[in-house]
């Protein structure tokens, strides 16, 4: 495995704001800006160490990269292994990026109880980060819950009105949907053991497991359920608008551009690999209700009184065109799957955070107490237009890459799904423009709002890396889809054979009938060198 | 029907466990429920002590022996909890113990 | 010394030996220096210890005592650490307690160490007659535990609602004792086990099943036979309760485990079936009980309910997987329940009892650190990681799914997501509301400092590298199918 | 014969006695039944050769344990009857039917199985040293019954302890 | 000529300039300066490059700056392609027409907006021309783009364009809402177009024009069947549909004259709705694979030149009769597309793009003159006021009327000609419309120029009166400043004269465009196609000379009519249309044949074009917003749906449980002998279980 260069760069990566959180630990709570400077600090931090990864990693290996794995608990086979590839160190970037910005839109929104607040932040951020790079299934588990708790006080303590009820509601609904995920782990482990006479959950060999399809197909209901209340995917998503309503503004942002990953994440790198045949069996479904969720939410969206819950809505809507173009089982879908998770991040992301700063002003979410912004607020409106646009799809903009690769990806496998899920370009459209001139257009009837402040330089620091990520992507999207290049291929390689012929990846399928000891040593022949697959194709 | 055999001692046990377990059900007054718990467990000892016989092993009669001493070790701790309770609340009435439900 | 009995006998009761020791002296403490609280809390812990230290004498060991009575193998082992680790952490915890209830501190230590000695007997005991009478040391102490708070009228009524209940299930246990006696002819587990072995299963046992399974039913407080739980919980002092639902829960599974995969693998499928349905009634109810609940140790009572629950899916699965990962359960358990009790204890103070849910209002900002490890519990009794109970239940939930227990697996997950409502509640309380009583900041004695650290050090450090414990159940399970393997050889 | 006639009068009455016991409103009447009750278990006992536990239930139960009783019952003697109070929701008749179930389903497969089913093996009566019920019982408790029986010392150690703690009164 | 990706970064880069520091920091001047100066420098650049590519044998450049989207495997029709989009321009002879007429036009209409926007608030000002940049930029990559997707990029980025520039002064409702329709009845459109681009790729396995017509120039024409390039091209036609306004998304132009006049003028006549011409045109080869679509395209353009035209007759908004005339015009350009007759679509977008900006501009200096009044029936009598904007939009009337020698003539006859070989239906449509178009624009001058001035304000004023009903002080109509006329008067020049690059033969000329943009309209490597376009019927020259005779003639009597409605007998529609006035039924019945509604056929003609424009209002346009209104409602419905039926089947397992807590919290009533019942039963039932299980056997 290429780029271990024996530094523990990932390890460091997830640990550094944990790092940040304890320090904090130890700082009294009543000076609240050296906090605020402490935490912003590890932030940033966190976010230089994660940035070899986008230049040390080879776009060009299939391997897992800068990989760590050593014992964790030997008596049931975990370990402590982690390791990226392009698809999550992508993930990781926006997830140090987002914690960021989402640590620096606080400063003066949060005035209550301000260390915890940014304690929880950093623990979030190490939760988010570790279940990105988890290479052993009970590892990224781990992480996975471990992220629910601080977003559960978030939500709780610094929330608006209803707060308590999105939190817990948040907290059971991923929590149901991902105990019942464990069962699904659980039984892959044991089907592991069973034919292989190994207790692993290392999902590399999980990757080269070939399980029979009933079991698949039970497993996949359980990862789906797990995942798809994460994404969420209608009719699971009843929690995500009430988070993200009753969520402080950092909350909102780290929920929607990261948190809501890990279940597209966890599709991509566990329930497509691992269960191909399932997932097969299952596109159809999974495509109906991602088509359901794209339009039913860009519906609900527009029937939405409260800024932030029309935004969160939209995400609904949005996640389904990332489902779907998942689910279309082509290269091109997946890639444009991914790029719609990153983009979904940081318009979406950005969308909360626009949400926020007229909150910060205001305290109210109400559409119709805002109008004519435009006029007291010229920049911030340009900013929301830009994120606006980016949202439904602009071209030169980040959506509209995202959406053209699902969209292609899914037509050459059904067209009928293409078209309905098309007419999300068109609701998108409505709901956000009707957003944005009930919100900027029009005059300033509010005398509240007619002394609005314009965008301070902190809240430009936050919005300026998303919206060169938004143009970035949009019109140069060709390092983000290079990286993504292996990591699609490994995915295709299992779910998709037209794309990928069968082991082409090196990897060595695992028979139920194989005898254990010689498949150890095939399964564990990681190192081996393996040819570039499409080598001559980019 | 003429020959004892131990289902009929088992058959008297279950009988008497069961008048003990009315005992124990329906009436009222703590100590008069206390004595209907020993009731239950001398049919306990009725059923070893019959089954020690017809097996031909003693195990049944020790295990008896254990018995009687854990219901005199009941009995002195129930009793001592008995009055406890009725130095507080001035009565034995089972009913009148509900300070704590659900 | 009587024939047949060696000093061999005594040596490997030694650290029973060691206890009924330290448990005289205490008493003898108590009546000589009636008033020095921390000699008594010295000494009973230092009883511990020992008892501690000479149970790792054996380890490793598989081998049956007293003519056959007691085993002194891992599983017993086990067992005997967890029971005298929950004693030590109750002790550590009454101390603070007793000072501000006014309570006698002898007769208290002593009790508990009388309670332990019936544990280690449970835990240990091959023969119904030891397991019996170590079960009955243990009630007879907690009855008179729960009613240690005498003026207060709800110990009064714990301890009656206990003790009745207690003697009733007695009753049944011993009704169902004597079924199988009467159809093996013999106590000793392993007899059982041979002159069951090759014989369709008769009526009576199955009976004997039903009657012995209900009266261990009661002890672990398994639905429908809990229902004294949450009332003696709630009445009984709360360092008692915390033994109560710990070392009595534990002590009463090493029974049941002993009873039913060492004395009647022949009827495995009834009792798995009986148990089945047990562990689902169980968990369900305490869990969908406890939602409602405003007063906390009542709270934790379900919650130990619906835990019996889980803890009764490694019975009902019967592999050595299942012990194993029950134990690793149970292991994780006492710290984390262990704990939370530490807590309400903590909150005990002169003037505020400190057991309703609303006295925790605003914890955090009279004690942070308090809300900050009771926010641990919390976690860790509803399974999320990086606390121990995601561990424990991981394996328990993963040993379900791997004999086929699917449904179970589900019913139990479904579950645990009910419970992490009520426990996050608490932390509601504890976080997001006002200050019930702007009291001054939670004060922690030495004694009650160290309990919590040990809670706390075993809830984190068993989430994060559960190694050990792993290691340590699987062998103890492993001592335990080896015993019953060695019937069947036989 | 005079076995079965015996043991039905024994068992008449040892039924006899329990209901009375269990019935009788006067909590000293009830205590006076059991003694019976428990002395008639003893001649039971006499005919199932365990003489020595013939001897220690008159002693242990009708002599001391039934005298704890009257002590009880004359320390908490009230003005009103304990029976006064009825909670409304307590479920007694429920209570009485399940108990006459369980003792049908009791009963009913006592005595199936031992008319259907194969006897239960009987184990080979353990070579003893002594002779005769008290000395056989007497070396079983004190050899291979020592442990347990060392604890039950404890146990009655605690009892008495616990009794004393609890029966005090607090100065 | 590898520069021309240059010609839309300029304007681009003027955008960005304006758009991150100007509107903070520049002054009016200077903002202004910057966006003329990208657009003069992108129209010097587009200069050197047509005339680079005149000299070009193929008569076309290809430049490819980037890989955009890579190559990612995707299947096809035919086996695993690669999906992959470079960053491509493309300059051959349409594309080198187009970014003429966009740098040229968008350069004489950023210049008068200088002096037309001075109005503006300094904030405002500097946003209107980074606005307008950006359009342009968005624009020129629209027609320079050399696949599907990066026109598509220019597609939707001149949609936002136009968006922001009609929602411009967004504090008026109306006008916000009209660049919200406009956006969302364009992506409808754009629905399609998108549908249409993901079958090219998955027929043709690219997205590259070139490559595509290649493809297609080797498929059979679907004459018989509806087959694949059928879909294509009607899914394509489509997002034409929404973005050149034609039935039945043409309901957002007119309402998109909420915008400032430049605007209207540069967008919605000039050049962007002219992009769904364009984008037919550039697939020229594929629509001539579908001749069903084909037929589709003329129809529907037939009928939308009818339709607004005949709304057009009674507006009495100067700038909605020139949208409505916009639209038909439009509908023109599809005929013309829709009979095979690309270029001439092409000759009419291109000579429509100088005689409509004209029109615009004029109007907007007349309504700039008459302070932003925009109702004719107001106005009359300026060409006293304003000689300059008079004689422009004169010529600019006459121009869009087919009176020769003006350049409406010969695009407009050139695509009646090619109709009446391909279809006399929709040629007797044309011609119709054509009438039509005559008369309004002419009842649009005599209404505007002729007669007495009917305006308020100032009259009163003049007498002494100093009313000030406005910000500022209003003295009266008055010519426009020299920044506005400049471009009027080399709109003129343009009117007049473009139409002389496409003298007909039949005339004597060499119909020169044709030739030029023929190769744009053929694949390179197969001449079949092209030769299909030289197998069209040809007339003798002088049934042609007499069909344009008759044209011509049709046009006269248009602007005869309205003179002698408008102006000789001043008043007279609007008596006419009140007293139904028999005489001069009598003499407008000669101007419509159908005799069967006689007396009655102009009040008939009106009425129904005062029913249609009620029709359009009511029932189109309230049909699209019914179909807002049912998304609202549906909207709502999917939102009570959530509320109460997703989320309540959630709250309700929540009220399950915490109902069954207090059910067993009723249970535990603190009765020692019922919990022992409890107990009990529990007892009682396992052993039936058992029982049950092992006698009956369950």
């Amino acid at each position: 495995m290429s780029n271990t260069a024996n530094f523990p760069l990932l390890s460091l990566i997830m640990f550094t704001p944990l790092v940040g959180a304890v320090l904090l630990l130890f700082v009294s709570k009543h000076s609240e800006d050296t906090i605020r400077w402490i935490a912003n600090g590890f932030a940033v931090l966190g976010f230089l160490v994660s940035l070899p990864l986008w230049f040390w990693l080879d776009v060009a290996t299939t391997d897992w990269q800068f990989v760590e794995k050593m014992d964790w608990i030997p008596s049931i086979g975990a370990q402590y292994f982690v390791g990226v590839d392009g698809f999550s160190s992508l993930l990781i970037l926006l997830a140090t990026l987002m914690g960021v910005i989402a640590i620096l839109s606080s400063w003066t929104a949060i005035t209550e109880r301000v260390k915890e607040y940014y304690i929880f932040l950093l623990v979030l951020q190490t939760g988010m980060i570790g279940a990105f790079v988890a290479l052993d299934f009970l590892l990224f588990f781990v992480f996975w819950e471990v992220m629910l708790v601080p977003m559960y006080f978030l939500i709780g303590i610094w929330g608006s009105s209803n707060r308590l009820y999105s939190a817990i509601k948040f907290f059971l609904f991923t929590l149901v949907g991902s105990v019942v995920m464990l069962l699904g782990i659980l039984a892959v482990y044991f089907y592991y053991h069973e034919v292989t006479g190994d207790y692993t959950f290392d999902i590399t060999k999980f990757h080269a497991l070939n399980m029979p399809f009933d079991l698949q197909w039970w497993v996949f209901l359980a990862f789906f359920l797990g995942f798809a209340v994460k994404v969420p995917m209608f009719p699971f998503h009843t929690w995500l608008p009430d988070a993200h309503t009753d969520a402080p503004t950092a909350g909102s942002v780290i929920l929607a551009a990261v948190l809501l990953k890990m279940g597209t994440y966890g599709f991509i790198r566990f329930s497509l690999p691992i269960l191909p045949e399932a997932t097969q069996a299952f596109v159809p479904w999974v495509v109906w209700l991602s088509i359901i969720g794209i339009i039913y939410g860009a519906l609900v969206a527009m029937a939405q009184r409260d800024w932030k819950r029309l935004v969160a809505y939209s995400s609904v809507s949005h996640m389904g065109m990332v489902m779907l173009g998942m689910f279309a089982l082509t290269p091109v879908g997946v890639t444009g799957s991914i790029v719609q998770q990153i983009n979904h991040g940081v318009s979406t992301g950005a969308l909360f955070l626009l949400v926020g700063v007229v909150y910060e002003r205001r305290h109210t979410r109400e559409i119709s107490e805002y109008g004519g912004l435009s006029k007291v607020m010229p920049a911030y409106a340009a900013v929301f237009l830009v994120m606006t646009m980016s949202s439904i799809g602009l071209p030169t903009l980040n959506g509209f890459i995202g959406e053209i690769l699902i969209l292609q990806g899914i037509f050459v496998v059904n067209k009928v799904w293409a078209a309905f899920a098309a007419t999300g370009i068109v609701l998108g459209a409505a709901y956000m423009l009707w957003l944005y001139q009930r919100t900027m257009f029009g005059t300033v009837d509010n005398p509240k709002n007619e002394k609005l402040p314009d965008l301070n330089l902190r809240e430009w620091a936050t919005f300026t890396p998303l919206l060169i990520l938004a143009v970035w992507i949009g019109l140069y999207p060709k390092p983000f889809l290079d990286r993504l290049d292996t990591s699609v291929d490994r995915v295709m390689a299992r779910v998709n054979s037209a794309y990928m012929p069968l082991n082409a990846l090196g990897q060595g399928a695992v028979e139920p009938n194989t005898p254990p000891k010689v498949l150890t040593l095939e399964v564990d022949s990681g190192d081996t060198a393996r040819t570039p697959v499409r080598g001559g194709a980019r | 029907m003429m020959e004892i055999t131990p289902a009929h001692y088992t058959i008297l046990s279950a009988a008497l466990f069961s008048v003990g377990l009315i005992g124990v059900l329906v009436r009222r007054n703590i100590i008069i429920i206390f004595m209907a718990i020993e009731l239950m467990l001398n049919a306990v000892n009725i059923n070893l002590v019959a089954y020690a016989n017809e097996v031909e092993n003693l195990v049944g009669q020790v295990f008896v022996v254990f018995v009687i001493a854990v219901a005199a070790a009941e009995a002195a701790v129930g009793l001592g909890i008995i009055l406890a309770l009725f130095r507080n609340k001035e009565t034995v009435n089972i009913d009148e113990m509900n300070v704590m439900r659900s | 010394m009587p024939a047949g009995f060696s000093a061999l006998d005594f040596y490997y009761i030694l650290p029973e030996l060691l206890l009924t020791g330290g448990a005289m002296v205490v008493l003898l403490l108590a009546v000589l220096t009636p008033r020095n609280d921390n000699l008594l809390l010295g000494v009973s812990l230092g009883t511990l210890v020992a008892s501690v230290l000479s149970v790792s004498l054996f380890s490793g060991l598989d081998v049956t005592a007293a003519r056959g009575l007691l085993a002194v193998d891992s599983f017993a082992a086990f067992f005997k650490f967890i029971v005298l680790l929950s004693a030590g952490l109750t002790m550590l915890m009454s101390a603070p307690y007793l000072r501000v209830e006014g309570l006698k501190a002898g007769e208290y230590y002593f009790l508990i160490l009388c309670a332990t000695l019936g544990m280690m007997f449970m835990a240990s005991g091959v023969d119904l007659i030891t397991l019996f009478i170590g079960l009955e040391t243990m009630a007879v102490s907690f009855y008179i535990l729960a009613g240690f708070l005498k003026p207060n009228p709800r110990s009064n009524e714990a301890a009656v609602k206990y003790f009745l209940l207690g003697a009733f299930s007695l009753g049944v246990l011993l009704y169902g004792m004597s079924l199988v006696y009467g159809a093996t002819g013999t106590t000793s587990l392993q007899g059982i086990a041979v002159a069951l072995s090759g014989q369709s299963p008769s009526m009576v046992i199955v009976l004997a099943v039903v009657l012995i399974g209900a009266g261990m039913g009661f002890k672990i407080a398994a639905v429908p036979f809990h229902m004294w739980a949450p009332d003696v919980y709630e009445g009984a002092p709360t360092p008692v309760t915390a033994f109560l639902s710990v070392g009595s829960k534990a002590a009463s599974f090493a029974m049941l485990l002993r009873i039913f995969v060492e004395a009647l693998p022949a009827v495995a499928a009834d009792w798995s079936a009986l148990f089945w349905v047990l562990a689902v009634l169980t968990m369900t109810l305490g869990n969908i009980a406890a939602l409602t609940q405003s007063n906390l140790k009542r709270m934790l009572a379900y919650s130990s309910i619906a835990h019996a629950g889980y803890l009764l899916i490694g019975v009902v699965v019967g592999t050595e997987r299942g012990v194993a990962s029950m134990l690793v359960y149970l292991g994780v358990y006492l710290f984390m329940q262990l704990g939370a009790f530490a807590i309400v204890v903590a909150m005990r103070r002169s003037d505020v009892v400190g057991d309703e849910l609303k006295d925790l209002g605003g914890l955090f900002r009279r004690s942070p650190a308090a809300a900050f490890m009771m926010l641990l519990f919390m976690l860790s009794l509803g399974g999320i990681p990086p606390t121990a109970g995601f561990m424990g239940k991981v394996w328990l939930f993963g040993a379900a799914v791997d004999a086929g227990f699917v449904w179970l697996a589900v019913i139990a997950v479904a579950n645990s997501a009910v419970s992490l409502y009520y426990y996050l509640r608490v932390v509601v309380f504890m976080w997001m509301h006002e200050d019930a009583q702007p009291g001054s900041p939670l004060v922690f004695g030495p004694a009650m400092t160290v309990a919590l650290g040990i809670a706390i050090l075993g809830t984190v450090v068993f989430g994060i590298y559960p190694q050990l414990l792993f290691e340590q159940a699987q062998a103890a399970a492993g001592t335990l199918e080896g015993f019953s393997a060695t019937v069947a050889l036989r | 014969m005079a076995e079965a006639l015996a043991f039905y009068t024994l068992s008449v009455l040892i039924l006899g006695l329990a209901v009375a016991v269990i019935t009788t409103p006067n909590t000293v009447h009830s205590v006076v039944f059991l003694v019976l009750n428990f002395l008639c278990v003893a001649v039971l006992y006499v005919f199932l050769q365990a003489e020595f536990l013939a001897v220690i239930q008159v002693l242990v139960y009708a002599g001391g344990i039934v005298v704890l009783y009257l002590f009880v019952v004359m320390l908490v003697n009230l003005g009103r009857s304990p029976e006064e109070h009825q909670d409304p929701r307590r479920l007694g008749l429920i209570g009485l039917g399940l108990s006459g179930a369980v003792l049908l389903e009791l009963a009913g497969i006592i005595a199936y199985s031992y008319t259907r089913e194969q006897s239960p093996p009987v184990t080979a009566a353990q070579a003893s040293p002594v002779q005769g019920n008290i000395e056989e019982l007497g070396w079983l408790l004190y050899t291979d019954y020592l442990i347990p029986f060392e604890v039950a010392s404890v146990l009655l150690l605690v009892a008495m302890v616990g009794a004393i703690v609890l029966a005090r009164r607090e100065s | 000529m590898d520069f021309i990706w240059l010609i839309p970064l300029l304007p681009g880069v003027g955008a960005a300039i304006n758009g991150l520091l100007g509107i903070r920091y520049f002054s009016k001047v200077l903002a202004a300066r910057i966006a003329c100066a990208t657009m003069g420098a992108a129209l010097l650049l587009s200069l050197v490059a047509f005339l680079e590519l005149l000299g070009l044998e193929h008569r076309e450049h290809v430049v490819t700056l980037a890989h955009w989207i890579p190559p990612i495997p995707l299947e096809t029709a035919s086996g695993i392609g690669a999906f992959e989009v470079p960053w491509a321009f493309r300059l051959d002879p349409l594309s080198g027409m187009m970014i003429l007429i966009v740098t040229g036009i968008g350069f004489l209409i950023h210049l008068y907006s200088t002096a037309y926007m001075d109005h503006e608030p300094r904030g405002g000002y500097v946003r209107f021309f980074c606005y307008l940049n950006l359009f342009c930029f968005f624009m020129l990559t629209l027609v320079l783009g050399s696949t599907f997707l990066v026109m598509f990029v220019g597609w939707e980025g001149v949609g936002l364009c136009s968006y922001l520039l009609i929602g411009f002064w967004y504090h008026k409702q109306s006008a916000s809402d009209a660049g919200k329709k406009a956006f969302i009845v364009n992506r409808i459109g754009d629905f399609g177009f998108v549908l249409g681009v993901f079958l090219v790729f998955y027929t043709f396995g690219t997205v590259d024009f070139r490559e595509v017509a290649e493809a297609a120039s080797h498929m059979p024409v679907e004459v018989a069947g509806f087959g694949v390039v059928s879909a294509i091209c009607l899914l394509l036609f489509v997002g034409a549909v929404g973005k050149s306004a034609q039935i039945p998304l043409y309901v957002w132009l007119p309402d998109a004259m909420e915008g400032p006049t430049p605007v209207s003028a540069l967008i919605h006549a000039a050049t962007m709705v002219t992009a769904g011409v364009y984008m037919v045109g550039r697939n020229a080869v594929l629509f001539e694979h579908a001749p069903m679509v084909m037929t589709v395209v003329a129809t529907v353009g037939a009928l939308t030149a009818l339709m607004a035209a005949t709304i057009g007759l009674v507006q009495t908004d100067i700038k909605k009769v020139l949208a409505y005339s916009t639209v038909s015009q439009l509908g023109y350009m599809f005929l013309a597309t829709g009979v095979g007759a690309f270029a001439a679509g092409a000759f009419h977008l291109m000579t429509h793009a100088f005689f409509k900006a004209l029109l615009f501009l004029g109007s907007g200096s007349v309504i700039h003159a008459m302070d932003e009044e925009q109702d004719m029936k107001k106005m009359g009598g300026l060409k006293y006021y304003m000689g300059t904007t008079f004689i422009t939009m004169f010529i600019g009337a006459i121009a869009i009327a087919g009176v020769p020698p003006f350049s409406g003539f010969f695009s407009k006859d050139e695509i009646l000609y090619r109709t009446f070989l391909s279809n006399k239906w929709l040629w007797g449509l044309a011609v119709v419309t054509a009438g039509m178009t005559a008369f309004y624009m002419f009842r649009l001058i005599f209404m505007t120029f002729f007669g007495d001035y009917r305006g308020p304000g100032w009259k009163h004023e003049e007498h002494g009166g100093h009313a000030e009903e406005h910000g500022h002080t209003w003295h009266g109509p008055h010519e426009s400043p020299r920044l506005m006329t400049v471009p009027l008067m080399v709109l003129a020049v343009g009117a007049f004269a473009a139409g002389f690059v496409g003298v007909p033969a039949a005339l004597g000329g060499g119909n020169a465009i044709e030739h030029f943009l023929e190769p744009s309209f053929v694949a390179t490597s197969a001449s079949h196609a092209g030769e299909a376009e030289h197998a069209v019927a040809h007339l003798s020259h002088g049934a042609e000379l007499a069909l344009m005779a008759f044209s011509v003639l049709v046009g006269l009597a248009g602007i005869s009519l309205a003179y002698h409605l408008y102006v000789r007998r001043r008043g007279q529609a609007d008596r006419l249309a009140a007293n139904w006035s028999v005489a001069h039924r009598v003499l407008l019945n000669k101007y419509y044949v159908d005799e069967a509604y006689g007396a009655t056929a102009i009040d008939g003609t009106m009425a129904s074009a005062r029913g249609l424009w009620t029709v359009d209002r009511r029932v189109v346009d309230g049909a699209v917003n019914g179909a807002g209104w049912l998304t609202r409602a549906l909207s709502w419905v999917s939102h009570v749906l959530d509320k109460y039926v997703v989320d309540g089947l959630v709250n309700l397992v929540g009220w399950i449980c915490q109902e069954g807590s207090y059910l067993f919290r009723r249970v535990q009533t603190g009765l020692i002998q019922n919990y022992a019942v409890a107990t009990l039963f529990g007892v009682f039932a396992f052993i039936t279980m058992y029982l049950v299980a092992r006698y009956v056997g369950v």
